[in-house]
């Protein structure tokens, strides 16, 4: 441990390591393009100019090494203009088309400029001109005029996903990221580059002229597409006189799963949740009232007490699973959770894994049937299914089939489907494939007059567990014993004994 | 005819009382005890005791019972600021049987009285002119005590409703 | 620097009473009224609509209109500032990509609810590409449905301004 | 001759009816129109209907059509639903018997018998005026307190402090004048004002007691809640007062039977004041006498006021646009002008021609004192109206000052020196 | 019926028990006040109606008295309850017993 001074603070610093990274571990605001903690330094933007005292020029934060006793100034006029003088280069032949850029709101450049620039052009000849919208391949779209060559994506392409795509072309003021020649950006994490990109010369097409950013609200939420249970941000809005729709997944920074970086897969799968809002319940193919079938259900459940099966999605929370197993109780019904989800192409070495069911380890947890076998006889005994989260009716036989789940059932018809929320617009734990126990709130409102899956299970069991607190409360805070969903709420905690 | 208004009258006369008697809301009260007060300008009328009549629309109704509202409504009484009486209805009943020797008293006491004819008279009887001519000749230091316990009592509340160092 | 000792009214006695000045005003209103009563025509009243305000100033702001560029082209690029600064949220806009190769974006659709405006020029005032103004000087606008009050991009286009700049 | 008593009374009904109740869309329009004309504005002058504006009435009888037709909406916060439909039948039933005892004619005389030409033939006077003018308070206070609204409390409290403490000084102003006057009939009262003082000036109220007079002039202003006494609305504080929470023809008659209280309130101080039905320098007897002559002159004047009246249309009465169908209405309105004067004048021609019974004399005189009893009631009401848009509106404060400092002494030294001047120099 | 001095009496008996029966039975003190009223009412409908029995003009100046004496009543009733509600914040009568304590103030 080294102890610098950054303007006349002491703080503790690992000694060796590099000093923008700490600065910024301290809440000190340094302006940085090139370097990204995933990525390392680079030190080609020259923005994090600090002061050290000894030193006689300015030097660049983030390739020193700390030392201890350093004493550091962030803010100084020496600074503030030498950081002007750096974005005055950077502005040279920098379009300025902020209005249909869609950075803007979360552009580094603007907001730096808004901090140390704010100057009066001194430009007199017309700027060099780049072309504005390459398709780059994968979703990607590139705006050679706005980048500020910082190359973070050029070093995500080589040092990440090892696939090269992307390089720096030409010299001086003409050097343009570019692909080579048919070789389109097409990696299944190619979107991240627009992420990493810290101004808006990569955008993405899915969410291109969409939403300005500054109407977003994130929403800490966690991603559904396969086992490894990424951490997103889920940026949502609700427009005047219109529903709470969600825009888009960005990468939610947690070391434990999945650091800095979603796949594009994840990324995209937002779009099935807003569809699953308009999700009208159906009896027999036909549209119904929800309360209408919300009882439709419960007769269902009554006539059939004893004789019903429930399976269940291994997507499921946590919460909803143990709340289904004391509704299993109540109507004396089978539960079963088999699921042969795997996706044998969709794993890698990198975030991708082949399970494509979520929770699969809550199952294990909670002790729910998993086998084949007493599935398929379980569902040969009794007179009705219900499938819950999930819509893979797998039986030929009549049998009287009730699916509650977000998403409609596509294959074949069900006398009774009830739509139910989303995971992202329901509070949950989920534990994922390395057994993190991971908890994401929602604060998605939800205008419709779908109920989220606990609601709905405490209607029909009469016990009041509509939150995921009262559920905790109720008995799975027990079962998970150390492990309390207050902790949970600030960190993803990797499971012990699972 | 004659009968009809009496009987209309009375009738809103008594339940104007009761009314006020009953109602939990002050001001509730206070209306009813309007409608009390009119139908009993309208029997002095049916006495044509005309002079009265208007006496009573414009001194009780026009202002008492006016100014008893206006009080009502500046205290600004909130529904917690009522007594309690829970045993309002109780005592209510016991009141009146109590009350029904008092009554057959009375009316016993009254009913020996000879019948005559109380129709409207025409010869100026309970006129401006004649009443004015009774209360000068023959009332008028009673009149005079009057005027000076009205000026007193008019002393006397402004005395109490002023805002001072003992009761502000 | 003298004191000016300003004379103070309302001692006198027949200040004091004041029907002297009661009447005084009653004098001055019934002048007005007997001679507006003899020839109306002194009277100023606009008979609107037969007769319309010619004084309605560049400065006032009427309905909105989307300017359009030398080529006849939407100015918008949809950035959404108006949307962003108005305080009435009255201002609806889907964005979409502009393929004619003038600029890269464009609302496919700009809808202002009248009913919802509060006038204050704030689009106007944040506009960076001066697409939004709101020197058209229509004041009045009536219309038998609230549907018919929201107004989209094709109406503000088609309103031109007042009059001519003068530069 | 029960026929000619039934058609006496019913007229006398429809008569105080019409002063009353029927005056109070023309006192809207009259309101409006003076107040636009103060402001050297127009005021409504559209509405027609068939081209037909005449000079904007017809505004008024639209807006009353429109009140008749509206939602009547009452809040939810409305708890006390009986107060508050009640209360604006009180205003308005109070405003409007309190016209009921000012008569509008001399007694009339057909045959052997007499007939009290006011709505109610009863002999209270102002005793009836002063019990209904302090009724209608209740309808304010409780109207204002039903609606379960501050404002409309506040408002209502208000107009109740005022009404009380403008009652005192109302009623010892009456006093002094019922002191000179000797009766409480209003009848009587306006008989005697159709004497002459020293021979040439019309023994009129305001001329015998000019204190009391200004006194209840203004007492009235207050007691019928007009400006500059209209604190009780204070919209400018109050919003509407105490009839904030009332629409429709709830509000209506409110507003109905605040026109109709400013009407018998004139009608009251022309009976006290300025000589009732009389025409100056022509009581009853006078003109019974003079009948001829003064038919001959009406003969004269009526064509000479048409004529002038035909120019002013002429010259105020067009419209900007050519072919409007309200360019119509100036020729249509100088024809009826022609048709009236034709009628009028041969009616009164046969009546001078062949001669008058005396029936036909009284019931002439009659009407002349109806006419010129309008005549007086409309310049009352007119400056009520010019006293509107003339002076600002009190503060609460200032108007309690007034009531019980000034107005109330005053009312009190009148009466004394009334007094005084009675007793020494004989009624 | 209106003709008779009993009808009177009974309506003018009945409203006097209301009136006693308003006294003795609430405890909100703008209740008693207009019960006492109520009492004074009736009285007054007594001695008109016994005037206009015996052809006396001297009882409706009784009754006019009285009239005057409830104004008189008013004034200084409603001003003490003023006084009174805006100290102890209730209208109940038992409240206003400070004289009949001990350690009254």
């Amino acid at each position: 441990m080294a102890t610098i001074t950054v303007d006349g603070k002491e703080i503790q610093a690992k000694e060796n390591a590099l000093l923008i990274e700490e600065l910024l571990a301290n809440d000190i605001n340094i302006p940085h393009f090139c370097y990204h903690p995933a990525l390392g330094k680079d030190g080609n933007c020259r923005m994090c100019m600090v002061e050290i005292e000894g030193k006689k020029r300015p030097q660049i934060a983030c390739d020193t090494p700390v030392k201890n006793g350093m004493v550091i100034r962030t803010k100084s006029e020496n600074i503030e203009r030498v950081k002007r003088s750096i974005l005055e280069l950077e502005l040279i032949n920098h379009p300025i088309d902020c209005p249909i850029c869609d950075q803007a709101g979360e552009c580094s450049l603007q907001n730096y400029y808004m901090d140390v620039g704010l100057y009066e052009s001194r430009l007199q000849t017309p700027k060099t001109h780049a072309k504005k919208h390459v398709d780059i391949g994968a979703n990607v779209v590139l705006d050679q005029e706005r980048c500020v060559l910082c190359t973070r994506c050029v070093r995500f392409t080589k040092n990440i996903t090892k696939t090269n795509e992307l390089g720096v072309l030409n010299r001086s003021d003409h050097s343009v990221i570019t692909t080579f020649p048919n070789h389109p950006l097409s990696n299944p994490y190619a979107m991240n580059v627009v992420d990493l990109c810290p101004v808006g010369a990569l955008t993405s097409k899915d969410f291109r002229f969409n939403k300005r950013v500054w109407f977003l609200e994130p929403d800490n939420g966690i991603c559904n597409g396969c086992a490894r249970g990424c951490n997103i941000f889920v940026d949502h809005h609700q427009a005047k006189y219109e529903e709470d729709i969600i825009f888009r997944y960005r990468p939610r920074f947690n070391a434990l799963v999945n650091g800095y970086f979603i796949c594009d897969y994840g990324r995209l799968s937002y779009k099935k949740e807003n569809e699953s809002l308009s999700s009208k319940p159906l009896i027999r193919g036909k549209e119904s009232e929800y309360e209408y079938s919300m009882m439709k259900i419960l007769r269902l459940l009554k006539h059939h007490y004893g004789n019903t099966s429930f399976v269940i999605s291994a997507s499921l929370s946590l919460e909803q699973m143990y709340a289904l197993k004391k509704m299993a109780y109540r109507y004396d019904a089978n539960l079963y959770a088999y699921n042969e989800n795997y996706d044998e192409n969709f794993g890698d070495d990198f975030l991708k894994v082949n399970d494509k069911e979520t929770n699969r380890k809550s199952i294990k947890l909670l002790g729910i049937n998993e086998s084949k076998e007493d599935l398929y006889e379980g569902i040969k005994k009794s007179e009705l299914l219900v499938f819950i989260g999930r819509c893979d009716i797998l039986l030929e036989e009549e049998k009287t089939v009730v699916c509650i789940s977000p998403y409609p059932p596509s294959e074949r018809e069900v006398d009774v489907y009830l739509p139910i929320l989303s995971h992202t617009h329901v509070s949950g734990t989920y534990i994922n494939c390395e057994g993190i126990v991971q908890f994401h709130t929602s604060k998605i409102k939800n205008s419709g007059d779908i109920k989220s899956l606990l609601e709905l299970i405490s209607f029909y069991t009469e016990i009041n567990h509509s939150t995921c607190k009262e559920i905790w409360e109720e008995g799975l805070g027990e079962l998970m014993g150390e492990i309390t969903l207050g902790k949970l709420k600030l960190e993803s905690i990797k499971l012990g004994f699972a | 005819m004659i009968d009809i208004i009496f009987l209309t009258l009375a009738f809103f006369a008594l339940a104007g009382g009761y009314g006020m008697v009953t109602c939990k809301q002050p001001i509730h009260s206070a209306l009813s005890l309007i409608v009390s007060i009119l139908a009993l300008a309208g029997l002095f009328a049916l006495l044509s005791a005309s002079f009265l009549f208007m006496v009573q629309i414009i001194v009780y109704a026009g202002a008492i019972i006016t100014l008893l509202l206006f009080i009502i409504m500046f205290l600004n009484i909130k529904e917690e600021n009522l007594p309690k009486e829970d045993d309002k209805t109780k005592l209510l009943i016991i009141g009146s049987i109590v009350l029904i020797p008092f009554n057959i008293l009375i009316i016993k006491a009254f009913s020996t009285l000879p019948s005559k004819s109380l129709g409207i008279k025409e010869d100026g009887f309970g006129s401006i002119k004649d009443f004015g001519e009774v209360l000068f000749n023959n009332w008028l230091i009673p009149f005079e005590l009057i005027s000076i316990l009205l000026l007193s009592a008019l002393v006397g509340a402004v005395v109490y409703a002023r805002k001072d160092k003992y009761n502000g | 620097m003298g004191i000016k000792v300003v004379p103070r009214h309302g001692k006198s006695f027949k200040e004091k009473i004041y029907l002297p000045a009661i009447f005084g005003g009653l004098k001055v209103t019934f002048k007005h009224f007997f001679t507006n009563l003899k020839d109306t025509s002194n009277i100023k009243t606009i008979q609107y609509p037969e007769v319309m305000p010619k004084d309605i100033t560049p400065r006032y702001r009427g309905i909105h209109r989307l300017t359009k560029r030398e080529d006849g082209s939407i100015r918008c690029v949809a950035c959404f500032m108006c949307a962003t600064a108005c305080p009435a949220d009255c201002i609806f806009i889907e964005a979409t990509e502009r393929l004619d190769g003038i600029d890269e974006k464009m609302p496919k659709r700009f809808d202002i609810d009248l009913l919802e405006c509060v006038f204050c020029g704030g689009c106007v005032e944040a506009c960076p590409c001066d697409a939004i103004r709101m020197d058209t000087g229509i004041f009045a606008f009536v219309q038998d449905e609230r549907k018919k009050f929201v107004i989209n991009k094709e109406q503000l286009l088609a309103n031109e301004a007042m009059k001519e700049e003068e530069k | 001759m029960n026929l000619v008593l039934v058609s006496v009374v019913i007229f006398n009904i429809v008569v105080s009816l019409l002063f009353s109740l029927g005056a109070a869309p023309i006192l809207v329009w009259m309101e409006r129109r003076v107040a636009g004309f103060i402001q050297d504005r127009l005021g409504p002058n559209r509405c027609n209907i068939g081209g037909f504006r005449l000079g904007g009435l017809i505004q008024s009888f639209a807006d009353m059509l429109k009140l008749v037709f509206k939602e009547d909406y009452r809040p939810k916060s409305v708890k006390e639903k009986l107060f508050f439909s009640f209360s604006p039948v009180i205003v308005f039933v109070c405003a409007y018997l309190t016209f009921m005892v000012i008569p509008f004619a001399d007694d009339l005389i057909i045959g052997n018998q007499i007939f009290m030409m006011q709505g109610l033939p009863i002999d209270f006077g102002i005793l009836w005026f002063l019990a209904f003018a302090g009724l209608s308070v209740y309808g304010i206070i409780v109207g204002g307190w039903a609606s379960n609204n501050k404002y409309s409390l506040l408002g209502g409290l208000r107009a109740a402090a005022q009404v009380i403490s403008y009652e005192a000084a109302m009623g010892l102003s009456l006093i002094s004048i019922l002191i000179v006057y000797g009766t409480i009939h209003l009848g009587e009262m306006v008989r005697i004002q159709g004497e002459l003082l020293f021979g040439f000036i019309p023994a009129w109220g305001i001329v015998m007691q000019p204190v009391a007079a200004i006194l209840f002039i203004i007492t009235a202003f207050a007691e019928t809640n007009r400006a500059p006494f209209d604190i009780a609305e204070g919209e400018s504080e109050l919003v509407g007062g105490f009839h904030t929470e009332y629409s429709a023809m709830r509000f209506g008659l409110f507003f109905v039977g605040e026109y109709v209280a400013m009407s018998a309130s004139s009608a009251l101080i022309i009976t006290l004041f300025l000589g009732g039905y009389q025409i100056p320098w022509l009581n009853t007897e006078a003109l019974k006498n003079n009948l001829f002559w003064v038919i001959c002159c009406l003969m004269v004047l009526a064509p000479l006021m048409s004529v002038v009246f035909a120019r002013w249309i002429d010259k105020n009465n067009a419209w900007p646009e050519e072919n409007d169908k309200r360019n119509v209405e100036a020729r249509w309105l100088k024809r009826a002008l022609v048709v009236i004067n034709i009628v009028l004048l041969s009616i009164l021609g046969t009546l001078l021609l062949l001669g008058m019974s005396s029936d036909a004399v009284n019931i002439t005189v009659a009407l002349l004192q109806i006419v010129t009893f309008a005549l007086k009631l409309l310049f009352v009401n007119f400056f009520f109206i010019w006293v509107r848009w003339t002076l600002p509106r009190f503060r609460y404060d200032h108007l309690q000052d007034l009531g019980w400092k000034i107005l109330l002494p005053l009312a009190i030294a009148n009466i004394f020196f009334t007094g005084i001047f009675v007793v020494v120099f004989g009624a | 019926m209106a003709d008779s001095i009993l009808a009177y009496i009974i309506l003018a008996s009945l409203l006097f028990s209301l009136g006693i029966l308003g006294v003795i039975a609430r405890k909100n003190i703008f209740i008693i006040y207009m019960s006492i009223e109520l009492m004074l009412n009736a009285v007054n409908l007594i001695f008109v109606s016994m005037g206009r029995y015996y052809e006396s003009m001297n009882a409706q100046v009784i009754a006019m008295l009285i009239i005057a004496v409830a104004a008189a009543e008013a004034a200084v009733f409603l001003s003490m309850i003023v006084v009174l509600y805006k100290q102890k914040k209730s209208l109940d009568s038992d409240v206003f017993n400070v004289l009949s304590q001990k350690e009254a103030l």
